[in-house]
């Protein structure tokens, strides 16, 4: 083995030499794998790839309109890192409660009210400064918090623990929490778990009692009557709430290494995060997109479609828009346009990419995301919050 | 010869009757010396046995059916006051002229409060153990309409329109919203723990909820009781006011003009050594004054003096000229008269730190106290005439109502509800228990560490033999009377000996019981505590799929991985039914550094949901704590090899156990642990 | 020799990285191994359909924040955590391998002063616990503000670790755990320095088709997910070979009677037994079916390289074979000096999770001592398949592949006279080649 | 016929005599109603300064009848040189009283059955007693001289069964007790004042009868010196009598109530002039009092009217003798008989501070000034038993030698004092005692939190007590 490597290294040298000159001539052409030190900067990678336009061009555009409803557009922009008030640059999560905002950071909850910051720590009763996930319950105006360390109900001030030790909450990490009429769901390192706020009782739910590999969840939403739950490993799990019955979706290919059919079911085992809106379930990986309508399923990859990116951290969909959070840019898509929204590197200026099949639009934009590494987005009436790697940022919808 | 015969047979048995009589009385005094655990207890068979009886025709000979009045309402015009009869299970209807009743409508088990809307048309009575509201129309005096609730339904409220009534479900712990075009619960949110009293503010958009029980705190620190303001106009808690160290609000009212809230607060001292009684060092009680609005102050003062405490401050009106509040105090049968006029002025001129030693000072109350009114055992719920020239009390243990000129601040006249003539031994130890005439100082009664003879959910420093050591968490006394022996510790084989000369050196600190009380004392204790019904999680006895699977764990004999658990650290071993407790001692890993090595009295499980916290010392805040905290070495039952999901139902399981009564009617419970344990 | 082309190989790499990543992968294609050293034959429905995605052709970038960040300035040690199932657990001496193997690399990097005059130290975590603890003590390391991770041998707790440091951004080396799942997470915060179930596997496939000619395998395998997961590797890579499994079946770890199991396979009447479990269940499973007359030779899993197996299987266990992710006994300086200052420092031979562990530990501290004290430029230098490619640790030379798992050398070995002889697995044999790379190519 | 009717004559007077025994045996309480008082010869009265205790020579114990008061007088006494200080049980059967048989005799308390007017001695010792009063359980508390241990004479209080059996000290500080009464809580209220290391105000303090709990009750305002006899009604007032410095002939009746004895004083008397002397409330709501109108006149007994706070109509009066110390016989609801913790067996007891830094004047700015203490010095009569440095939370824990007199003292962390010494204190063996500070207000209750030093073991005071007990074990 070794003198294979040994081998490969010398083939390579050689090889490396003999074609330097040759090498730029590919450049342009092909898009092509990436490391993480020198990953494109995206403005290149992408500027290259498509045509240019104004801002005020494009929110006219018929192309990037469907018959019904125009694809919204946001700008505007607004960024709130430490420097602004927000306890750490890093916002895992962000959930929009009427008129505040709800930030969940590396270093605590934030929460934007009356144009003030104000954060909340294990002092004020958060359970772990690691703030993960954030729902608001529609009925009684709870807010849910799920951290690296623990579940917590905040009620008008006061903040109450739910912990694998105190409580039926199957393991202290939360990576999500939603409300459910009275149901309170979560995906954690442990399992799904279920809390029923009226009786008190917590159901969890593993490879013990529904069918996943492992008890490794990662995102879980409600709609249509049932609650969807992204097993790590495991697909998207469907429970359906009248009957408590459960079926799984996985990748019928088998292999984590390939996807062989890109519509024949879930893109990757390893999913991320599912959203449920306007009878559509979406389902984010770390390998692409999935769609499903209820009979069948459909793929999204980067290399094809106008998703920025594969590596998909989050989404939610808000009636027939979904809204992707990526590694490379905020992205929504309804299901015939993209639309993306980067950040040109070193500036303050952002820009949009719309993509309807095979036609690409870059639009320039004054004002930009915080980050294109981001991890968590709300929407309500005419705004946007997202959370990013560094710093949250707000959008308005463009009219 | 047969007449000879007989008297042979008559004499032989005078014979060894006065033969007899020395062994049998000797036997007598020594059962007697070990049950009362005193030589000088009389010996009157009867005195103890008879009224212990809590069946048969003996037991409904001894005792009666009383009514119990706890809260009440007056109708719009004065006319009417509807009062809850708790026990007799009634509203029973009042002429306010005549001071007669004048009709009694049944009502649902153990109602708690009745409201008036404001055509004086409609109650709605809260049913405590049925959860569910009446609906009664008031013209026909009959129930129109059940309406479902959380569990526990207590304190009830209108909003201002009457769209909407809300009810505080004192078991659950929540606030249901009821839309009353549909009559039907449309949300319910989280209120403090136990929460009972309600009052709208005068501008109706504000609801103030009182509870009882502390908030789950950490281990070791001060109680804190959520008194929850709802908005009535979002229907969402607006704010949820914390009174430190305060606990057992039972009711709340806002002055007139809304420019204070007044609630009633009882100040526990649990964290400190149970040294002594003198300087309130046990119990002191008093009010906790909320100003509305967003910077509005929280300020808690004593209605105690220093050498004298109003135990158990119960229900709070307020006059309609914001002049004069009433407190009723169920335990030293007393009304207090405050002068709000005073308060304010007292408010007005102290500043925050001041108001921080108020909140201990004894010696305040003089500031702002106008009277004492005695009245009857027991004062529970208070109404005011509409023009607020009439108290009503209800003396819950005197089955009368109590008339009280609020001008003179004097009892005018009484209102007697008919109830049985004869005061019971066991209603006189019912008396005894809700009385803290038998504290030094009128401190406390049992029932204020005992509300509803339950417990307090605090954990107290009983300072056994050093001040730091052996705390206590504060057990129930229901069902007692079949479980010896008492304490944790297990020290005190019968109730005589738990009440008894030991009882008053250390905990009441004043002269011991009469041994006539003693004995009613034991005969409420043990005929009289009822536990409520499981309703919240197992209303019909038919468990649910969780607690099925929970049972299975519970019965278990053999782990996760089949190896077989020893039969001593098997759950039913020491907690079978019917009281899932086998009355013995052990030592299940839990004592602590502070504890004396001593093995521990397994206590039942029967509604064991409404005993947080757990373990002798209260250390663990859920039962879910007691194994996944409390248990590293598979001491207190083999449970280290669960998984969580087992151990949820496992807790939910314990949830289902409800009164002792539904196991000794199902032997299949019985039949359950012996065939498990053949497996 | 070796290290001149390595250099030169690197300098390569790092000018010519464009031209040689783009024009390269093309041209290379035809020679360059599949995912995972998967021999043509051995990809996924590669005699059938070229799939929409090979995932694992691109490297995964990581685009969020944090290489901006300042190291602080007033530390008095660099913490680094340690994930292991250090009591309480069946695979206790194997973490406790685990940390020592760790704890020698450590010393002797503070010995040579440290990170710049800083010492390392180690905050080592239990994994074993209630429910999912592994997730919660990986949080407690970064609330311990440690800089990487080494964790850990049991798949699940490496899986639940692993998702907790993606969100912390924490880097992750993995020691000792062979799940291949556990790299195809995609997650770019982790790299494995043990060569995985599907290296092992694919060894002893060969092996036991190809060299022995068995054709009629049962197996049977412990009944958790580091069984399944090994196995399933295994049952693939058998079938793809034409060979599907006679049998395969499973026992409950603790079981000491394992008849059951056996009287089935006998009815099976395999070739061969392949036991696929830890080694003292494995050990007693071996003398009871060599009891019960089984006297098919038997091959397993790299668990069975244990004293524990030679001690309770004694003479039985002559001829047994199995994998193994490294040889111990070869003569390579560093490697020689590892065994021998191991032993010293702690009394006893170290084994295969102490070996994989200091390699892990050294990555860290080169990692760090390349990009200093920031998370994400350490993450950079571990992930970029460049800096520590072909690192030569005493377990050999680790090569890295797109989803950061090692695929380097893998070696086997059979009891022979009480001891381990170790050998390198024989070639693999391509059959049926024609076609499927070509099928591969876009 | 003669001896018939003698005979019948005799049977006649025997049934009559017979019956008239049977009568007076039959009736229970034969002197119900009557006032009782001490008559006292006018030239041996003296009021002292600052005297607390009360006894006079050749004073005589003496009932009267208050319907027919001039004809009913009868000397009770007659057996006894001096007899004084009548306290009537609470059945109403007897009466305890101080006396001496001779006159160079010490004075003892005695019992007398009120219905056979017999006397028993109860106490029986070289020194004087005196302030009897019943206690509930038959026993009685009373106050006796004890031995000078090097700081002056003093009185302590004792307590033994009615039958002389049982003597147990119950108070140990060097201040001078002289018991008053028992407040119906079953507390003994005792005048005391302190003498040593100086001379203090008198004034009430309140106490468990096994010596433990000891508090302050009343404190008069400086100047002010109170009458050893304090009586509490039913509804809780406690009535007695005050004077003014220099004016010992011009006392007042006062009262305060037993719910909050420090702030409700009421003098009931300010506007009359002349002095009174003693006071004894009736079930009825009056009193009967002693009174002159002028140093000159003797005293004499009155009614008085609490509710018109007016003097009543003259009851009785000598012209020789000043009539004190009036009581009704009249039987009472008895005081609770509190439970006993003292233990004999053990030889100390637990003092507990919630925070040492708690004073009363906390709270006034001008004292804002003081330093925080971080030590406390508990000192003995004669020298510092220990400095023990207290919790962060200000708490202290500590486990102190019994029946010995200590006081305390806080110190800075400069060695200075911040406040004390305090009041001589004391422990009963087992007794347990909480206090919130130092020289705290004494209304205030603690704030509930747990307190750091109990966590520990108690600090043994003095030192040498650990090596005692371990030496002991």
């Amino acid at each position: 083995m070794k003198k294979v490597i040994t081998k490969i290294s010398l083939r390579i040298t050689i090889l490396a030499i003999v074609i330097l000159a040759g090498s730029f001539l590919g450049f342009k052409l092909v898009k092509k794998p990436l490391t993480s030190e020198e990953y494109p900067k995206t403005d290149q990678r992408i500027s290259d790839k498509y045509s240019q336009g104004s801002l005020e061009e494009s929110s006219n555009r018929e192309g990037i309109t469907k018959d019904t409803k125009p694809m919204p557009l946001y700008g505007n922009w607004q960024t709130f890192t430490k420097k602004n008030g927000l306890p750490a640059d890093k916002a895992y999560c962000v959930r929009i409660d009427g008129d505040r905002v709800l930030v969940g950071t590396s270093a605590g909850l934030a929460v934007y009210e009356n144009d003030k910051w104000r954060t909340y720590t294990v002092e004020d009763g958060l359970a772990h400064p690691g703030v993960l996930s954030i729902d608001v319950s529609e009925l009684t105006g709870d807010v849910w918090i799920g951290t690296l360390g623990g579940l917590n109900r905040w009620s008008a001030g006061r903040f109450e623990t739910f912990n694998q030790f105190n409580s039926g909450l199957a393991n202290d990490v939360i990576y999500t929490v939603i409300c459910d009429g009275k149901d309170v769901w979560v995906a954690t390192g442990g399992g799904a778990g279920s809390y029923d706020t009226y009786t008190g009782q917590w159901g969890i739910y593993t490879e013990r009692n529904a069918p996943m590999h492992e008890p490794w969840t990662y995102g879980v939403c409600a709609g249509g009557g049932k609650i969807f739950i992204a097993a790590w490993g495991g697909g998207v799990i469907e429970y359906t709430t009248k009957t408590q019955l459960f079926r799984d979706y996985i990748d019928p290919d088998g292999e984590m290494e390939i996807d062989l059919f890109t519509d024949d079911g879930v893109i990757h085992d390893i999913t991320t995060g599912v959203t449920y809106a306007d009878d559509i379930l979406w389902v984010a990986t770390y390998f692409g997109l999935s769609r499903y309508d209820g009979t069948r399923w459909k793929g999204y990859l980067d290399h094809d479609t106008g998703l920025i990116s594969n590596f998909i951290n989050f989404l939610k969909a808000n009636g027939p828009v979904v809204w992707l959070c990526t590694d490379m840019g905020l992205c929504s898509f309804d299901g015939e346009t993209w639309v993306t929204y980067q950040k040109k590197e070193n500036s303050m200026e952002g820009k949009i990419l719309i993509t309807n099949g095979d036609d690409t639009k870059e639009i320039a934009s004054s004002t930009s995301i915080a980050h294109e590494f981001v991890i968590g987005v709300d929407t309500q009436d005419d705004v946007i919050w997202i959370s990013t790697s560094k710093g949250v940022s707000r959008g308005e919808l463009l009219k | 010869m047969k007449k000879y015969l007989i008297l042979i047979f008559i004499a032989g048995i005078l014979i060894i009757l006065v033969l007899a009589r020395k062994p049998a009385l000797n036997w007598s005094r020594q059962h007697v010396n070990y049950i009362t655990a005193v030589e000088d207890h009389p010996l009157n068979c009867l005195s103890c046995h008879l009224y212990i009886q809590k069946e048969g025709i003996v037991a409904k000979l001894i005792n009666a059916d009383y009514l119990s009045p706890f809260n009440m309402a007056v109708s719009p015009d004065g006319s009417r006051l509807f009062v809850v009869a708790q026990e007799g299970n009634k509203l029973l209807v009042i002429n306010t002229q005549t001071n007669k009743v004048i009709d009694k409508i049944d009502v649902g088990e153990n109602p708690h409060s009745v409201i008036i809307n404001n055509d004086g048309n409609t109650a709605f009575v809260s049913n405590q153990w049925a959860d569910n509201i009446f609906e009664i129309d008031l013209s026909l005096l009959k129930i129109v309409d059940t309406i479902k609730t959380g569990s526990g339904p207590a304190g009830l409220a209108l909003g201002a329109d009457e769209k909407f009534l809300y009810v505080a479900d004192s078991y659950s712990s929540e606030v249901s919203v009821i839309d009353l075009q549909t009559k039907t619960e449309i949300k319910r949110l989280m209120a403090g723990n136990n929460p009972v009293g309600t009052d709208i503010s005068p501008a109706g958009n504000l609801l103030y909820i009182t509870s009882r029980r502390t908030l789950p705190m950490p281990y070791g620190t001060p109680p804190m009781t959520e008194l929850t303001v709802i908005n009535t106009t979002t229907q969402r808690v607006k704010e949820r006011k914390i009174f430190d160290n305060a606990y057992i609000m039972e009711n709340v009212a806002f002055t007139p003009s809304g420019d204070m809230a007044i609630a009633t607060l009882i100040r526990p001292k649990n964290l400190i050594p149970a040294i002594q009684i003198e300087r309130g060092w046990m119990m002191t009680h008093g009010i906790g004054i909320i100003e509305p609005g967003d910077n509005g102050r929280i300020i808690q003062l004593l209605t105690d003096d220093p050498n004298s405490y109003y135990s158990d401050p119960f229900d709070i009106v307020i006059t309609p000229d914001g002049e004069k509040a009433f407190v009723s105090h169920s335990g030293v049968d007393y009304i207090t008269v405050i002068d709000l006029k005073a308060i304010r002025a007292l408010l007005a001129e102290s500043t925050p730190e001041m108001l921080d030693t108020y909140s201990n000072h004894l010696g305040i109350s003089s500031r702002y106290v106008l009277k004492r009114i005695p009245t009857g055992a027991n004062p529970k719920g208070l109404a005011l005439s509409p023009e607020g020239e009439y108290l009503y009390v209800a003396e819950r243990l005197e089955d009368r109502i109590a008339v009280i000129s609020t001008e003179k601040m004097e009892t005018i006249n009484t209102i007697d509800l008919k109830g049985p003539s004869r005061i019971t031994v066991a209603r006189k130890g019912r008396r005894l228990l809700n009385n803290a005439g038998y504290t030094f100082h009128n401190q406390y009664a049992c029932y204020t560490c005992h509300p509803d003879s339950h417990e307090d959910g605090l954990v107290y420093n009983m300072a056994g033999k050093d001040m730091g050591r052996n705390l206590a968490n504060v057990q129930t006394l229901r069902d007692i009377g079949d479980i010896p022996p008492y304490k944790w510790n297990g020290k005190n084989s019968s109730i005589y000996k738990q009440d008894g000369m030991r009882f008053s050196t250390i905990l009441t600190r004043t002269e011991s019981f009469a041994f006539d009380e003693l004995d009613a004392l034991v005969a409420y204790i043990v005929t009289g505590i009822k536990n409520p019904p499981n309703l919240r999680y197992n209303p019909a006895g038919k468990l649910t799929a969780a607690q099925e699977r929970g049972k299975k764990v519970f019965y278990r004999t053999h782990t996760n991985c089949g190896k077989e658990i020893p039969v001593k650290d098997r759950c039913f071993t020491c907690h079978p039914p019917p009281y899932f407790t086998n009355m013995l001692m052990v030592d299940v890993g839990t004592l602590s550094e502070t504890d004396d090595y001593m093995l521990l009295d397994a206590p039942q499980l029967n509604n064991i949901y409404e005993s947080a916290p757990y373990l002798h010392d209260g250390r663990a805040a859920t039962l879910e704590e007691l194994w996944t905290t409390y248990n590293d070495e598979d001491k207190h039952g083999v449970g280290n090899d669960m998984m969580k999901d087992q151990l949820n139902d496992l807790v939910e399981y314990l949830r289902s156990l409800r009164d002792a009564k539904y196991y000794i009617e199902d032997p299949e419970i019985y039949q359950a642990s012996t065939h498990l344990k053949n497996d | 020799m070796k290290p001149r082309f390595l250099v030169l190989t690197i300098l390569a790499f790092i000018f010519l990285f464009p031209a040689t990543d783009l024009i390269g992968q093309d041209k290379k294609q035809d020679k360059k191994l599949n995912y995972g050293n998967t021999i043509d034959v051995q990809v996924p429905y590669g005699r059938f359909q070229k799939a929409d995605k090979n995932f694992f052709d691109d490297l995964q970038p990581f685009t969020g924040a944090g290489r901006e960040k300042v190291p602080p300035t007033d530390l008095t040690e660099v913490r680094i955590g340690l994930l292991g199932p250090l009591e309480g657990s069946v695979l206790s001496p194997q973490g406790i391998q685990m940390l020592q193997g760790a704890t020698l690399a450590m010393e002797e990097a503070n010995e040579k002063g440290g990170y710049r005059g800083i010492p390392y130290k180690i905050f080592p975590h239990n994994d074993v616990g209630l429910w999912g603890a592994a997730a919660n003590e990986v949080v407690k390391m970064n609330d311990e503000k440690v800089w990487a991770f080494i964790g850990t041998i049991d798949d699940i707790n490496t899986h639940v670790a692993l998702r907790v440091a993606l969100k912390l951004e924490l880097p992750m080396v993995n020691t000792g755990d062979p799940d291949p799942t556990l790299t195809e997470t995609r997650i770019p915060w982790m790299i494995r320095c043990i060569a995985d179930d599907r290296q092992s596997s694919y060894a002893l496939v060969n092996y036991i088709y190809h060299v022995k000619k068995h054709s009629r395998i049962a197996v049977l395998r412990a009944n958790n997910r580091y069984g399944r997961v090994g196995i399933m590797e295994f049952r693939d890579a058998a079938l793809r070979y034409g060979y599907p499994l006679v049998l395969e079946i499973r026992y409950n770890d603790g079981e000491t009677s394992f008849t059951t199991q056996i009287e089935r396979m006998i009815k099976s009447s395999p070739d061969a037994v392949v036991l696929w479990g830890n080694a003292k269940e494995t050990a007693l499973i071996l003398l009871q079916l060599r009891k019960m007359g089984m006297k098919q030779p038997v091959y397993g899993c790299d668990r069975l390289m244990s004293p524990v197996f030679l001690e309770i299987a004694g003479e039985e266990a002559e001829g047994v074979i199995t994998t193994c992710q490294y040889n111990p006994t070869l003569d390579m300086p560093n490697l020689v000096a590892f065994n021998k200052n191991y032993e010293k420092r702690f009394g006893y031979e170290p084994d295969v999770f102490a070996a994989h562990a200091y390699d892990g530990m050294n990555i860290i501290i080169d990692a760090i001592d390349l990009a200093g004290l920031n998370r994400a430029l350490m993450r950079d230098v571990m992930t970029d398949l460049k800096t520590l490619q072909g690192y030569q640790g005493i377990t050999g030379e680790i090569i890295f592949d797109a989803s950061w798992n090692d695929i380097g050398v893998i070696w086997m070995t059979e009891v022979r006279n009480g001891k381990f002889e170790f050998f390198p697995p024989p070639p693999f044999e391509q059959e049926n080649l024609t076609g499927s790379i070509a099928a591969k190519k876009p | 016929m003669n001896s018939n009717r003698t005979i019948i004559l005799l049977k006649v007077l025997l049934v009559i005599g017979l019956s008239g025994t049977f009568l007076i045996s039959c009736k229970n309480e034969p002197m119900n109603g009557m006032f009782v008082f001490t008559r006292v010869p006018i030239d041996n009265f003296a009021i002292h300064e600052k005297e607390i205790t009360h006894k006079y020579p050749g004073a005589q114990i003496v009932t009267i009848n208050p319907d027919n008061p001039d004809k009913s007088e009868i000397i009770l006494t007659t057996d006894f040189y001096s007899a004084c200080s009548p306290r009537i049980s609470y059945d109403a059967k007897h009466l305890l009283f101080l006396a001496q048989q001779n006159k160079n005799d010490s004075w003892q308390v005695w019992e007398m059955d009120l219905r056979k007017r017999t006397s028993m001695k109860i106490t029986d010792f070289e020194e004087s007693c005196s302030g009897p009063a019943y206690l509930p359980g038959n026993r009685l508390v009373f106050s006796r001289q004890i031995p000078d241990s090097g700081i002056g004479s003093d009185m302590a209080l004792f307590t033994m069964n009615l039958d002389g059996s049982n003597v147990s000290q119950i108070t140990f500080h060097p201040l001078f007790d002289y018991c008053s009464t028992i407040l119906r809580d079953g507390r003994i209220l005792f005048l005391t004042k302190q003498l040593y290391p100086v001379s203090d105000d008198m004034m009430y303090l309140a106490m468990r009868p096994n010596g433990t709990k000891a508090e302050l009750f009343f404190k008069g305002t400086d100047g002010y010196f109170l009458n050893n006899q304090a009586y509490e009604t039913m509804d809780g007032f406690v009535y007695f009598i005050e004077w003014e410095q220099g004016k010992y002939n011009n006392g007042d009746i006062v009262s305060v109530h037993q719910n909050r004895p420090l702030f409700t004083k009421v003098n009931y008397t300010s506007e009359i002039g002349g002095g009174f002397h003693s006071v004894f409330p009736i079930q009825s709501g009056d009193m009967i009092v002693s009174y002159h109108p002028s140093e000159t006149d003797p005293i004499a007994l009155y009614r008085f009217s609490v509710k018109e706070k007016s003097l009543g109509e003259s009851i009785f009066s000598y012209s020789d003798y000043h009539i004190l110390e009036p009581v009704l016989v009249e039987a009472y609801t008895r005081p609770r008989n509190l439970p006993d913790e003292v233990n004999h067996k053990e030889s100390t007891g637990l003092l507990f501070s919630q925070d040492i830094n708690i004073t009363a004047t906390q709270h006034d700015t001008n004292l804002l000034f003081l330093s925080k203490a971080t030590k406390i010095e508990v000192l003995g009569i004669d020298k510092s038993l220990g400095i023990v440095p207290v919790e962060e939370d200000g708490s202290i824990y500590l486990k102190i030698i019994a029946d010995t007199p200590i006081r305390l003292r806080t110190i800075d962390e400069n060695g200075k004092t911040v406040s004390g010494p305090s009041a001589w204190i004391w422990l009963r063996p087992n007794e347990r005692r909480g206090c919130v500070g130092c020289h705290e207000d004494h209304e205030l209750s603690p704030e509930n939190r747990v307190p750091l030093s109990v966590k520990k073991p108690p600090v043994c005071i003095p030192a040498e007590l650990s090596e005692i007990s371990k030496k002991g074990n």
